[in-house]
């Protein structure tokens, strides 16, 4: 499908979806409640089928976080990049790793990059950190680290 | 001729005439047993530097060529290294069984030295059932693995352990069924008698088809009796670190990696004496002058030629193979070898009952 | 046609075996194959491709002078903080004061040999050369002053 | 007394494999849980190589930051490399002149032709036979001597700018190609006598680590993983950079879902490597290796994504921009991190000796991984 008809379809899906060009993809702005059953319906739609997650990052916008989904599907070669919004103090989204399993892996990265919360993940603990890891979230902007970090 | 039962008859007799038969046999004992440890360490170093080169060559290297002319003195250098290497005790150990575990490994392989006939008339004991005792003692060596394993208190080393653990006990059976092919052709058990049976032509030739088959299923047993690739599960570094001896370390380890070489060293001699026809030499049925001309050869020569080349047919399938897994390496056994040896087995009767054989 | 099979399965095995086997002895009987290099020994034969990239030099002439002129496009261009160029004021003929180096100071621990300091110079002081021997006992010893002691800029280069 | 230590309640085993071991070729850390020698759960403990490369190319500029994805997959470093210099080159729009991009692309296939040789190797290393691992390494060394010659380096070639390439190919590098070829050609049959018909290799592989296409899909697995799947997600074929969609070339797809088939699309894949190379290299076009940029580079404000296929599958850059001369945010997607989440999958109800088979075949570079 063209981003045309995505659009068109996606807004059938979800009403309240706002979309934004530019860049390489379909961006899709969406509300943080409506992703699992949003994830679900992309997922399952025949016409979409987006059954590939080959992305899955956050941004921190200092004032807010923004999840950045990227999807694709095998079937018909189109792409989209789910985009929400996420609360600066105690950021939590629905987990898709019922829907995309790699994001099992992908989440709890995020989860020790970023500190946000993913509601109903199976196994949300430290990935790449070490145990017991106290401090900032490595990926947030106003993580400092004086002792390992070469200021250039 | 020149023999080497020769210069120990001469010993015998010069003993003999100077003491008394109850000192000549502690003598003989002794100088037994300094022979067969110094057996033992020129064919671990002899053994290692062919495995490396052996290797080597395979897998386009160079092999070692640094300590002594052409690399022959890697071995030497490796054993010093291996001497004055800290011989841990890791502290969870069970100690006493830790430290007997690889002692227990020599001393197997030590015992299985006693009925191989190195040369004509040349062999520490002739027992008249030797097959039968080595099929008994070379049993005996799994108990070192399991002990290692278990005494580690690694659970690599226990895995390791009950692989190896279940895989000589199943591959026991093969080689017991091989060599019995043999026994049934010959109707001894006595080395010497299997030796002097094939005076006519080795067993190879003689026995057709069913004694081939006998043979490809000896190699295999033994290679997976002796843990070597594509049977080193029980070591299999890529799955297990190091298997049974992770935990070992200096001589201990030494002494574990020097049995396994002796142990390759002594089937090879069994299969030799069994199916090559051990130190006799080349012999085609009744060609006196043909086989008057080998027997010029020394006899020794003959049998650890023979060796050697079955040693060198194991270390080629370790470095052209890769390895089995645990469920592979047991189907193998019962699914494949052992049916085909037991009908095998009723082939080769049936061989010597018809008098089919050469 | 279980039997059949059977046979057949055990002689394909045994085939497929026997082909890897006369492989390896192809190559266990042809050493001419061996491609080892006998690495310390063939130190004087050894050479590298002239591109190579085995760290950053200053080459000097004979005048033991230099063509840097201490701009820093290099310690921009670096990504990893590898140059340092500590300058100082030199009084030239004429009697004007002129920025030069005082240190050019590379640290080789920290060099990935990207190359960007090389297309970053204007004035092409510094270029790779093709060393590979660098391990040393202490860290230290991989800072280096590029500079010679002593050492002036060319005439000419601006 | 011995104690009883790292067993589960059930009286299962759990045992570290790695950070050191011999089977995870790098600091892998894998925590398993195994009832005998079946495998009940993987469990991948990661962070040992973390450098947080996406951390430091927040500072870095546009020129800099692909040199810090040399690092990342050190075996298709290249490719990583040309993966950035496309991003740059796409936002701000700059045009590649045709030698470079066909320099790009020659090089891109001889990584991966070496890439694949490492892991045939290594890969064989892993299932007992050694002899295959110095095999592979006579044609490996080979190209990294080409790569020697023409880049400076033989693994972290930190050759591509945006814009080109740093120099012009050596005046031997059409020769010594041709020459490897040449070598390659007669020396990939002697792989199927070594290993790809061996019995035992083939009952270690076949019917070991199934992931059906549907799996594979939901890991998230790219590159041979997939393809291995029956899945076709050639990035060359479905979203072609450079000049990947004038050149004839097949995908290799298998649909065995085993390791016997990830294996054997990596093989092909050789040939199909070599395929390309032979139309491309006596048809360099002539020109200039490098397009004149600005000395700043500055991409303007908004999200950029590029992906390449390497030789472990789909590598992914994401780029966001607030227009200035360093990423706000960057993100890699590594294909090794996404397959790596597969193993668990594969692995539950296999030996100890399949494990060894599946991250073989996986191809896990662990840098790629830890980033």
């Amino acid at each position: 499908m063209t981003n045309e008809e995505l659009k068109i379809k996606i807004t059938e899906l979800l009403p309240s979806a706002t979309f934004e060009e530019g860049g390489d993809f379909l961006n899709i702005n969406i509300e943080s409640k409506d992703w699992l059953s949003f994830a679900m319906q992309l997922n399952s739609d025949n016409t979409l089928a987006f059954d590939y997650l080959f992305c899955l990052t956050c941004v921190d916008w200092k004032t807010h976080l923004t999840m950045v989904y990227h999807l694709t599907s095998t079937k018909f070669r189109h792409n989209i990049v789910i985009k929400s919004k996420l609360e600066k103090v105690n950021p939590a989204i629905e987990t898709v790793c019922k829907i995309w399993r790699t994001a099992e892996l992908h989440e709890r990265e995020v989860y020790e990059m970023f500190g946000v919360n993913f509601l109903n993940h199976p196994d949300l603990r430290l990935l790449i950190l070490p145990d017991g890891w106290e401090g900032r979230n490595p990926l947030l902007k106003d993580f400092d680290d004086p002792i390992n970090m070469i200021k250039l | 001729m020149w023999s080497i039962s020769n210069i120990a008859n001469w010993v015998n007799e010069w003993l003999g005439k100077n003491f008394s038969a109850a000192w000549v046999t502690v003598f003989e004992m002794v100088i037994a047993g300094i022979l067969v440890i110094s057996l033992f360490a020129v064919l671990g170093l002899i053994l290692v530097i062919m495995e490396r080169k052996v290797s080597a060559w395979m897998q386009i290297r160079l092999g070692p060529n640094r300590v002594g002319p052409k690399g022959l003195l890697q071995s030497a250098a490796d054993t010093v290294k291996l001497l004055v290497k800290e011989a841990m005790t890791p502290n969870g150990a069970d100690k006493f069984l830790f430290n007997l575990a690889p002692y227990l490994a020599i001393v197997v392989s030590m015992l299985l030295m006693a009925p191989i006939a190195f040369a004509k008339d040349f062999m520490l004991w002739d027992l008249n059932i030797g097959v039968l005792y080595v099929s008994a003692i070379s049993s005996v060596s799994v108990i070192s693995i399991l002990m290692a394993g278990w005494a580690s208190n690694n659970k690599y080393s226990l895995m390791g352990a009950m692989r190896s653990g279940a895989q000589i006990v199943s591959y026991e059976l093969s080689a017991g069924l091989a060599i019995l092919s043999i026994v049934v052709l010959t109707g001894s058990l006595n080395m010497n008698d299997i030796i002097r049976s094939q005076a006519d032509g080795w067993w190879i030739f003689k026995g057709h088809f069913p004694v081939w088959i006998s043979f490809i299923i000896f190699l295999i047993a033994i290679t997976a009796e002796t843990n070597r690739a594509p049977f080193d599960l029980a070591e299999a570094e890529s799955e297990l670190t190091a298997g049974f001896h992770t935990e070992y370390s200096g001589m201990k380890f030494a002494l574990f990696f020097l049995a396994e070489y002796v142990n390759v060293f002594i089937v090879c001699a069994i299969g030799a004496t069994l199916f090559l026809g051990g130190w006799m030499p080349f012999h085609i049925g009744h060609w006196e002058g043909f086989n008057h001309i080998m027997d010029f050869i020394p006899s020794s020569l003959w049998f650890f030629g023979k060796t050697f080349f079955l040693i060198f047919l194991i270390m080629w399938f370790r470095w052209t193979f890769p390895r089995l897994r645990i469920d592979q390496l047991l189907n193998l056994e019962w699914k494949y070898l052992l049916p085909i040896g037991m009908i095998n087995l009723l082939l080769v009767t049936a061989m010597a009952i018809l008098k089919w054989h050469f | 046609m279980f039997i059949v099979n059977y046979i057949k399965e055990v002689f394909g095995a045994l085939k497929s075996l026997a082909v890897g086997l006369r492989r390896t002895m192809f190559y266990f009987t042809h050493h001419k194959e061996i491609i080892t290099e006998q690495y310390p020994d063939n130190r004087a034969t050894l050479k590298m491709s002239d591109r190579f990239k085995g760290e950053v030099v200053m080459p000097h002439d004979e005048k033991n002078e230099h063509r840097c002129t201490g701009c820093t496009a290099c310690e921009v261009a670096c990504p990893n903080g590898t140059i340092k160029i500590i300058t100082k004021f030199e009084v030239n003929a004429e009697g004007k004061k002129k920025k030069a180096i005082d240190k050019f100071v590379y640290h080789l621990e920290l060099c990935t040999m990207c190359n960007l300091c090389i297309t970053a110079c204007p004035s092409d002081a510094i270029k790779m050369a093709q060393t590979f021997e660098h391990s040393v006992f202490d860290r230290s010893h991989l800072t280096k002053v590029l500079n010679k002691p002593d050492s002036k800029i060319m005439e000419g280069v601006e | 007394m011995v104690e009883e230590i790292g067993t589960t309640a059930d009286g299962d085993l759990i045992i570290n494999v790695g950070p050191q071991h011999p089977a995870t070729h790098g600091v892998l850390h894998l925590v398993i849980t195994l009832n005998g020698e079946t495998i009940k759960k993987v469990e991948p403990h990661l962070g040992y190589i973390h450098r947080s490369i996406e951390k430091m190319c927040e500072s870095l500029s546009y020129r800099q930051f692909i040199y810090v994805t040399s690092r990342m997959d050190y075996l298709s470093s290249h490719i990583n490399n040309h993966g950035c210099a496309l991003l740059v080159e796409k936002a701000m729009q700059i045009e590649v002149p045709a030698r470079a991009q066909a320099i790009r692309v020659l090089l891109d296939e001889l990584t991966r032709i070496a890439s694949h040789e490492l892991w045939w190797g290594a890969m064989a290393m892993d299932l007992g036979a050694f002899t295959p691992f110095f095999h592979a390494f006579r044609e490996r060394e080979m190209i990294n001597e080409i790569m020697e010659d023409t880049c400076g380096a033989r693994l972290t070639m930190n050759y591509i700018l945006p814009g080109g390439v740093l120099e012009d190919i050596h005046p031997d590098f059409v020769k010594k190609t041709k020459e490897f070829i040449a070598l390659f050609k007669r020396k990939v049959d002697e792989y199927f006598e070594l290993l790809t018909g061996n019995i035992i290799f083939q009952n270690r592989m076949k019917g070991v680590g199934i992931l059906s296409a549907e799996d594979a899909i939901s890991f998230g697995c790219s590159g041979p993983t997939l393809r291995g799947s029956g899945i076709s997600c050639d990035v060359r074929k479905h979203y072609p950079y450079e000049i990947y969609s004038q050149l004839q070339f097949e995908e290799v797809l298998e649909t065995g879902c085993d390791s016997l088939a990830r294996y054997l699309v990596r093989l092909r894949e050789m040939k199909q490597s070599i395929h390309i190379i032979e139309q491309l290299i006596d048809n360099i076009p002539e020109g200039d290796f490098q397009a004149k940029t600005k000395a700043v580079l500055k991409l303007p404000k908004g999200e950029f994504y590029q992906r390449v296929e390497t030789a472990r599958g789909e590598f992914g850059i994401y780029v966001v921009s607030e227009g200035g001369t360093t990423p706000y945010r960057i993100k890699f997607r590594s294909p090794g991190f996404s397959n790596l989440s597969a193993l668990d999958h594969m692995a539950r109800g296999s030996k100890i000796g399949d494990l060894v088979a599946m991250m073989g075949t996986l191809d896990l570079v662990i840098p790629d991984i830890d980033r």
